[in-house]
């Protein structure tokens, strides 16, 4: 294993020293919670949003925390949910008379470790509320699974509500608008290689010299099929195909129409997992594009770049999230965070 | 044997600590198959920094003890397994409640709460090929051997006999909880990583228990 | 070789493609020159400003044009300068009234081929002017060297000739502007790893699993020296005592001043090479930034991320840019380009 | 050899243009011990896309081939390469004007010509390691056999024999020009890419000169 790190146990502390040491004034550091806040949150006239996750998916979500996008990110180590007292602790010092919104990209470890913080958060009277994001049609709905994993559409979730407590939306209107996103972004992954976390010091997988893993998840996770090595385009064609196709499980037996039809605009995301340079995502980007504009489908924006990440995984994903007015004034909207390139 | 069920229960929480540090990497490795690898490094890292604070916990009664341990797991360790264990220590000592000897009827009652807490965080049962395969069976192992009288090493040996067995007999289920799930079929074949600590935990107490006892007798003879 | 590429052979083009489709409005894209250029240039009262360099250092150039930094890219192959006629058929599309200015980094192939089409283009009457960046210190200057090479610190001499274009400079200005950047930034990287250009199909170099590249080259060229793999804190303090000891040769035999003493103000970038994660980047912003204000250098603003890569080497360069007032209100002013987050 | 200048032109331009592209690879890899790598790859890439665009080049005399050359490998090859060669063959070209037949003189001219172009254009000159250290001792070689009166075919083996030389000779040198001079005392003990480049195409120009020479004669005796 070759990275840049002193002690790997200090890997995620020294990280967010960094982050925290590179925008002064934007957000502060609070070791005991591996906590990265805004300097000015709590706001009276705003609910404060966290988020928790594993570490390793930077840019999500410790350097998205600011104007417009989270209030806090408490990360456990990397790809481990923070534990409880994490979130219990950002919780309280972000507390806001407007309440809080924990956003939980839908895990076990996460849910359950957000879950037993909000039973000791609803002992102390602070008022929170959940929402799930779960994009990744990778993972089928079925009787066996916790239900789909949230990956990098989460993006998408964060910019709408986090536009919108700008505004000073309410709790409940927060929830319901980060549903309504989730419900409308699906999200498909590949990997070519492994990644290693440096606490653990070998890779999570291996893949072959012709190897990919399609439908993978951002910890790692086997996807769909391990597969041979095709064309760009083919691994794009495959991964449109599944999200594409997706009928998500809502209540009960019944099941969400296909997320974009001919005539509806989307947002494009081209997410990098970590070690594929953009070069190769606008490559994947251009065809992506072609596709869906020959099916009728209108990109209304795009978003190509690194946004939810496995390390340094060589790999990316494509999300696809339906846009209406709302959405496009909210995902137009000012922010200020640390991922910045100026 | 002549310890207070306040010695047996440190005993039996300094060995599970043991195992989990000590077996690290193994754990690891196998929650790496078809899961994300992260079990044996949180588990450690919790049960580490339980070794650390060992001299700070309230260690008045049993129910104290475990208590203290699950405020540290779960504060320390993150996600599932920081949740699942923590809940089942805390229920564990719960029902102990306040009393400074246990019952063998104490200890069953104390082990069906951990089951019942953790299939409630974990929203998961039996057949779910998670670590309640294991755990339950050896469980109700351990309660009928007490039922029917016979020694408590008896009791260990047989439980953690079950508990191994099952770690085999669910191998070729499909995983339903947890990150290994996402899996799907994939997940056939391989090991659950929960079910094997189990397993490997129970031998070990066994073991301690064992040792324990030719200490205090000065002789073979468990009680 | 594992990349999201179809045929090697049309890597460049298809990546360029991607980033008109994904951009429309801002930027077009001119197959023949392997040009990407702003939708409203060339403008009567603007210099247009060209970038040339090789391909595989992405966002560097071709994600960088739009309002406030370059007018066109006419990138070459991967790492291969462009050849003479991308130069000049783009300066010929993007010909201003207020001139051109052309931005190369140093490398001879590049110093050639902007030299054999300004030849051309001074023939055609077209006015040039040429910038060359060479802030890299890993290669000292010497007898037997063409010069430095320009590596991560050309963002800064594009970003700020690129706003005090915008605001109406003339060609003299700019390059008297784009020189003190240059002369005011210094650079350092290591690689941890080589890339694998996708025509050539095997890496560029291979480094054992305890080796570094110290001093490494955007185009994987060997560095100071191959050394042993040490603690990212290790390998931090050797490139700023590079940066910060390092006195660039100037005219005849002078030689310039350190680039920051106590008390200068500087921008710090933390560039990553394409295959390091942003999270190891900030683990070495954070001691990078300590290192120097225990020295007295005031750090004012941070600049962590991807600017100038080698494909997907792992590695990452440091780079120091000495501020003032003036350089600070350009760096800040606003841009539009394809690379951005939101 | 019933031979005209625009001939033999013809038959040097496309040995050396067979010679860069049989040998992309192996070339590539030379320049990727210390250089970077894509010597190779440029040098075939102009090459390949000359015999594309061979019938529509304007192939009236020795010099207008030369120019023709020139502008698709200045026009379709990055960086150094693109620009010396480019230069080398106009230069060349130009020295050669409307000449329909070609002396021995104005062949060592025109070679001359190239070198004083190449060394302006790349700001180098002999003992840099770079091709001209193996390009002029050998053009040289080539002016003194014709001067003292041997056949063409002695001359361009003479010429190739120091060409190579030349190569191991430069050997251990330091590069001083191209990227290779960026590794400083580093390159020493590799071969510069192109100067085995030019030892290679002159051998090969050897050799297509006595084939060419055999079948036109009907025998084995050259000119
Ligand atoms: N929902 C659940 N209920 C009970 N046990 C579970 C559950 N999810 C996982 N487990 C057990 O935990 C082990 C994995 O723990 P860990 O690796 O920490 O969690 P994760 O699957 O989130 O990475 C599994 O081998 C399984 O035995
Ligand atoms: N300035 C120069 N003058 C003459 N020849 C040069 C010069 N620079 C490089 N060369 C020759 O070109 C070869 C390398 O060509 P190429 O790989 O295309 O250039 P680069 O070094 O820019 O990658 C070297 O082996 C050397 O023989
Ligand atoms: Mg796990
Ligand atoms: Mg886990
Ligand atoms: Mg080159
Ligand atoms: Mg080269």
């Amino acid at each position: 294993m070759k990275k840049f790190v002193n002690d790997p146990k200090q890997f995620v502390p020294e990280m967010l020293k960094g982050i925290a040491l590179a925008n002064p004034g934007l957000v502060k550091y609070v070791p005991e919670f591996n906590l990265i806040m805004r300097t000015d949150s709590p706001s009276s006239n705003r609910v404060s949003i966290i988020q928790g996750s594993g570490s390793g998916h930077e840019p999500a979500h410790v350097m998205i925390v600011g104007k417009g996008m989270l209030d806090g990110a408490c990360p456990g180590d990397v790809f481990a949910a923070p534990p409880m007292d994490y979130v219990v602790g950002a919780s309280k010092l972000l507390n806001s008379p407007k309440g809080i919104l924990h956003i939980v990209n839908n895990y076990s470890g996460d849910r359950m470790a957000f879950e037993m913080a909000n039973e000791m958060l609803d002992a102390d009277g602070v008022v929170v509320k959940t929402l799930f994001v779960d994009d990744d049609v990778a993972v089928q709905n079925s009787t066996w699974t916790v239900g789909r994993r949230g990956v990098a559409g989460n993006f998408f979730v964060i910019k709408a509500v986090g536009a919108a407590a700008e505004k000073g939306a309410s709790l409940d209107e927060l929830l319901a608008l980060g549903q309504r996103v989730n419900a409308n972004t699906r999200s498909m992954g590949v990997a070519l290689s492994g990644c290693t976390p440096p606490a653990k010091g070998q890779p999570i997988f291996t893949l072959a010299e012709d190897e990919i893993e399609m439908g993978v998840g951002i910890h790692g996770e086997p996807g769909r099929a391990r597969k041979k090595l095709v064309t760009a385009n083919e691994m794009v064609d495959e991964m449109l195909a599944a999200i594409l196709s997706d009928k998500k499980p809502t209540t009960g037996d019944e099941r969400a129409e296909p997320i974009a039809k001919s005539g509806d605009e989307v947002a494009l995301m081209v997410n990098g997992l970590g070690g594929t340079p953009i070069s190769e995502l606008y490559l994947v980007y251009g065809h992506a594009h072609q596709q869906l504009e020959k099916q009728g489908i209108k990109i209304w924006r795009s978003y190509v770049g690194e946004y939810c990440t496995s390390l340094e995984m060589a790999g990316l994903s494509i999300t696809l999230s339906r846009v209406d007015d709302e959405l496009k004034k909210l995902y137009l909207s000012p922010v200020d965070v640390p991922v910045r390139v100026f | 044997m002549d310890m207070t069920s306040l010695e047996i229960t440190e005993l039996v929480v300094r060995t599970i600590a043991e195992t989990a540090i000590e077996n690290e990497i193994y754990f690891a490795e196998l929650d790496g198959v078809v899961g994300d690898g992260d079990f044996g490094i949180s588990l450690a890292s919790g049960f580490n920094k339980l070794v650390d604070q060992w001299d700070t916990l309230d260690r008045s009664s049993p129910g104290s003890v475990l208590k203290g341990v699950s405020m540290v797991i779960a504060s320390r360790v993150g996600g599932v397994s920081g949740a699942l264990w923590g809940t089942a220590f805390l229920r564990a000592g719960a029902t102990a409640g306040a009393k400074q000897e246990l019952t063998r009827e104490d200890v069953v009652a104390m082990l069906a709460a951990a089951v019942e807490g953790m299939k409630k965080r974990g929203q998961s049962d039996l057949g779910d090929k998670t670590l309640l395969d294991a755990f339950v069976p050896a469980k109700d192992e351990l309660a009928s051997v007490f039922a029917g009288g016979g020694s408590t090493l008896e009791a260990l040996k047989r439980a953690s006999l079950v508990a191994r067995q099952k770690t085999e007999e669910i191998k070729p289920w499909i995983a339903k909880r947890g990150r290994a799930s996402y899996t799907g079929e994939r997940s056939c074949g391989s090991y659950d990583a929960g079910s094997i600590a189990i397993a490997v935990m129970a031998e070990r107490i066994a073991e301690a228990w064992e040792r324990a006892s030719v200490s205090a007798n000065g002789q073979g003879s468990a009680k």
